[in-house]
């Protein structure tokens, strides 16, 4: 691998509550930044805080953040030599990375290669394999008859998952519990996937009920690998996260070695630099966990990894593209205490999550002693209609659990947003559940549970 | 990694000199790193901008070469911006009606076809809607930028070979 | 000791920052809060964050904050079975602590008694005589004569310091280099010292130059008692701490642990039980420390500490109060990292410090990885004139000094404060100071070396 | 340690009723943990208090035991709050003109100079400066409260035994 040339100036491909994180970051090592903003975006904080700024587009972002083109182009005339695309938008994005390399210009990120490899999902499960990271449970294609299925069923153990091969939004899909059903649901989902997509082909996977989501923070200089401990993020509704945490109530120190080690394994066979997350479901029954995906990014919730460990990942990732070496070793990541993140939307609970954009008339945020805010928030703020509804994240650090959760309750207690909705009371009610405060959360709670229970 | 470019006090006498002679600008403001400058016209009042808000938003086709994932023509459905960048461009001042072609990309600005040649425009000369006013480069592929409007160019704001972003005025017409 | 009752109910006699870092722990806890606030606080960020508020007399401290009578009458009539009082103010109040304990009344912080041994100077240097704790060396008494003067010099060695007994403000005060000059010195100072005080009666100390101002955290339930580390509060402006930091730079481990332990060895020699503070001097030439007072309640300064222990110091004081044994011990007290607060006052730097109280019309308060701000400002609040013009503290964690100053530097850029002057231009250009980078600084650094130099 | 006294529905009711009842109330404002209720009367408008801004001030005078280290005599060079406490106090409706006798303490108010007694001052009745409205305790003194004014009583404020705060309204008087 080429060594990487020393970084001087940062063009931030993103906006919100991540391109301040990332100026931030920039603004700690001593690196301009120049900031990327749409047309909606001129009055952001990120703007007013960077050292430099361009307009790459307008308002919609398939026309200015995710303009590869563009974002190069920017980062050319305003003599950036590197790009920190943040997460969403092209962070993920293969070819956005190649353009870069070709340009001369450091991605903050993985190698298109990298990328590449780990963002085809049937790919990345073969990697995992290979490492000897386990994934789910399966049949290895689709099956043929009802003959095959149960075999594969017989084999992985029920109750088993059959999945439409061409399926999504939970159609095709069918939970068997028992071998003598099996037949009997084959048949009505594969009708449900012709009908619905037009093929009926369905493979069978194990079911998992009670999952816990628990990703692996991991950082590598292309030498140095290494894991800085996981965190929980079960608490979803509807695939959306809500609360992170670290690290997990449900793992101990022997599961979270375990984890780790197999996270770092698969890094190093496909040759991964800069960080990354490796998203595995725990089962809570046996407490086995598969891998799911990676994310070749930084991650939303990265914040609850960097108060338990004090390592400051987004600074990290910039020394990484600049060719430095990681400057800690894995014994020196010690988790210290616990960490819980709430992510603060612009949306009306009592009203189905609906994102609610408008003027932040006034705002306090909350302080003191273990609680930070990530924010772009500003007081006469107008948040934009164009994207994600994530107005703050408010992180609370405590010596353990307990402590973190009393101090996230007061922290929300202390905070002013008028003008827009906001999910702050949904979040305080959350943190008084009993269940959750227990820990006894999964991927379901929130739906299933929380407010199922009413 | 070093400390962001210092502004040296020669910098600094040379942009007020520039904004001293540039009588369009009546405001200017500059931000690099932690040096702030704002500099105000003497008797001249803060303008809003009026002409910009009201002007007939120029509608650029894109001709030639383009970049950007076919995202660069800007179609009529989705209006250009209509309100200039205050906080970076500072107000600039032109006469009201005047139609302003703005640049619908991120690259470096060229008053002419190549080096030495003769620029595409000059102030007086009249142009019909698909006249080329100039060339954005970026990454390389020159766009070609139609006036848009039929009228007399009262101005070029950008120089050559700077750098321009998305929405940034480039060229002033009094429309004919 | 009388085992004291749970408390239930606190009521925070004190105001500005602290009054809200109460609150916050209070919350954190569990417990109820009563503001008692004066005339002029009546639109403070403390009373609109506490669950009740009374107010307790007008503007003037004297007559409200300072009012024992009031503030445990508030207490009484609101029902609260425990007075938080903050520094300054009654916080080291023998008499206010006696008066709480007969009406019932927990005062957080240690018993009368241990108050008024550690507040007589005279009697507190005796303590720490008798616990083995060095103080600085000098004459026993006052100096009869030359002859006398010249023998305790001799013994505590050059250069020794002539004070007035009487003295106070630097008069009556003479630095002797060299035994040939003393004799004259001393008739000068006394010819001084008698023309301002009445009083000639000198006595010689060792003087101690280029002297760091070093303090030690201890806790303390009655039983156990612990060291925090130290913080090292040398940047000062005419004895007012502008920045703290913990760990000190100029002291190793087996300093740490020789001071620390010093400390405690002084409390369990008084019975101190709550938070508290061993301040010392340490010589930079000879890595000597010598005790100079104790501070029996929490400092402004407290956070730094908190940082890198990751205990919470306000809320150790509140379960002490209420009878709990401490949670941790010494093996459990690790240090992590650096830590750095600035305290941002509304003054002007650029006229003398003067004090500038008026409205915040615009705010904007850092935020992001490692800052931490406690702070009672919000967008509107009045600074009213009669109280100090602490503002807010800044506090920074990074892994190492090096990365905590970045971020220090980082918050100060981000912060906005419009409508007041604030010291935080001194700040940032303090922070970029070489010498301050590298830690070479005493007590005279910001006068004589910072300042001194333009 | 326990959580905040929570307020019942029952509680809310009772509030609501006493409110309902007591019309010389127009707005009333009750913060109790995280539980804040705002109720205004319909049709009377959120009323400035002009009364109390104008009044001319009370001047208590320290009679009998005193405590607060001599603090507690409200002299003429320190004058009584002016404005009462807004956010606590909500809106209270006395006549134009009215003179508010405040408490210039900390305590627990009483009406009567011992329990079952007759109260110091009854609404309707003439009071001079030096007749005593009240007594308030604090800390077991028996603090006596002068009406520091001429008048005939037209309010009593305060419940017996309530604790009252520095600053607070006790009677109004008519001035005579």
């Amino acid at each position: 691998m080429a060594r990487a040339k020393p970084i001087r100036r940062v063009l931030v491909a993103n906006r919100g509550e991540i391109a301040v994180r990332i100026i931030r970051a920039c603004r700690e090592l001593g690196l301009e930044t120049v900031q990327a903003y749409s047309d909606a975006d001129r009055d952001s904080l990120a703007v007013r805080l960077a050292d430099r700024a361009v307009c790459v587009g307008p308002a919609h972002s398939r026309r200015s953040y995710l303009n590869a083109e563009f974002i190069v182009s920017a980062a050319l005339t305003q003599g950036a030599d590197a790009i920190h695309p943040g997460y969403g938008f092209l962070s993920e994005n293969a070819t956005f990375a190649e353009l870069c390399e070709r340009s001369g210009i450091a991605f903050v990120g993985p190698s298109a290669e990298a990328i590449r490899k780990m963002g085809d999902k049937a790919m990345a499960r073969r990697m995992a394999a290979e490492a000897g990271v386990p994934v789910t449970p399966g049949s290895p294609g689709i099956v043929a008859d009802a003959e095959e299925a149960r075999a594969a069923a017989a084999r992985i153990g029920y109750p088993v998952l059959l999945k439409a091969v061409a399926g999504g939004g939970g159609r095709g899909m069918r939970v068997v519990r028992e071998p003598a059903k099996l037949a009997a649901e084959l048949a009505a989902a594969s009708r449900e996937a012709s009908a619905a997509f037009g093929d009926g082909s369905l493979y069978v996977e194990k079911y998992l009920e009670r999952v816990r989501h628990i990703e692996i923070q991991v950082l590598s200089d292309g030498e140095t690998v290494l894991h800085l401990g996981e965190r929980d993020c079960s608490i979803q509704r509807r695939n959306q996260k809500l609360v992170e945490e670290s690290p997990s109530p449900g793992l101990d120190e022997a599961a979270r070695a375990r984890i780790g080690e197999a996270a770092v394994r698969l890094c190093r066979h496909v040759g991964y630099r800069s960080a990354g997350t490796i998203e595995c479901i725990v089962d809570a029954a046996s407490g086995e966990f598969y891998f799911m995906e990676m994310n070749t990014r930084v991650q939303v919730e990265h914040p609850v990894t960097e108060l338990v460990t004090g390592v400051d990942i987004v600074k990290e990732q910039l020394r990484i593209a600049g060719g430095e070496p990681l400057s800690l070793a894995q014994s020196d990541v010690r988790l210290r205490g616990h960490a819980l993140e709430c992510r603060i939307n612009a949306e009306d609970p009592e009203a189905g999550f609906a994102p609610a954009p408008g003027e932040v008339r006034r705002l306090h945020l909350p302080g003191g002693p273990g609680i930070r805010v990530d924010s772009h928030l500003f007081e006469g703020y107008r948040i934009p209609p164009y994207y994600d509804s994530l107005m703050a994240k408010v992180i609370a650090w405590g010596r353990h659990r307990e402590e973190s959760i009393a101090r996230m309750r007061r922290a929300l207690a202390e905070m002013r947003v008028e003008g827009v909705s906001t999910t702050i009371s949904f979040h305080a009610r959350l943190l008084g559940d009993e269940r959750f405060c227990r820990g006894e959360v999964h991927t379901r709670f929130v739906e299933d549970v929380f407010m199922g229970a009413g | 990694m070093r400390k962001q470019d210092q502004l040296t006090y020669e910098d600094l006498l040379q942009i007020v000199e520039l904004i001293k002679s540039s009588p369009q600008f009546t405001e200017f403001h500059l931000k690099v790193g932690d040096i702030e400058i704002d500099l105000r016209r003497g008797g001249a009042a803060p303008r809003p901008e009026t002409a910009a808000a009201a002007d007939p938003a120029p509608k650029p086709v894109q001709r030639s070469h383009h970049v950007g994932g076919g995202e660069l023509v800007v179609e009529p459905a989705a209006p250009p911006p209509k309100a200039p960048a205050p906080a970076r461009e500072g107000a600039q001042a032109w006469p009201e009606g005047s139609v302003i072609v703005r640049s619908p990309m991120v690259g470096t600005f060229y008053r002419a076809p190549e080096p030495g040649a003769r620029p595409f425009v000059e102030v007086g000369q009249a142009v019909a809607p698909d006249t080329v006013v100039c060339i954005i480069e970026v990454m390389k592929l020159m766009n070609s930028i139609p006036a848009g409007a039929s009228g007399v160019v009262t101005q070029v704001l950008v120089e050559d070979a700077a750098p321009v972003e998305y929405g940034q005025p480039l060229v002033v017409l009094r429309p004919s």
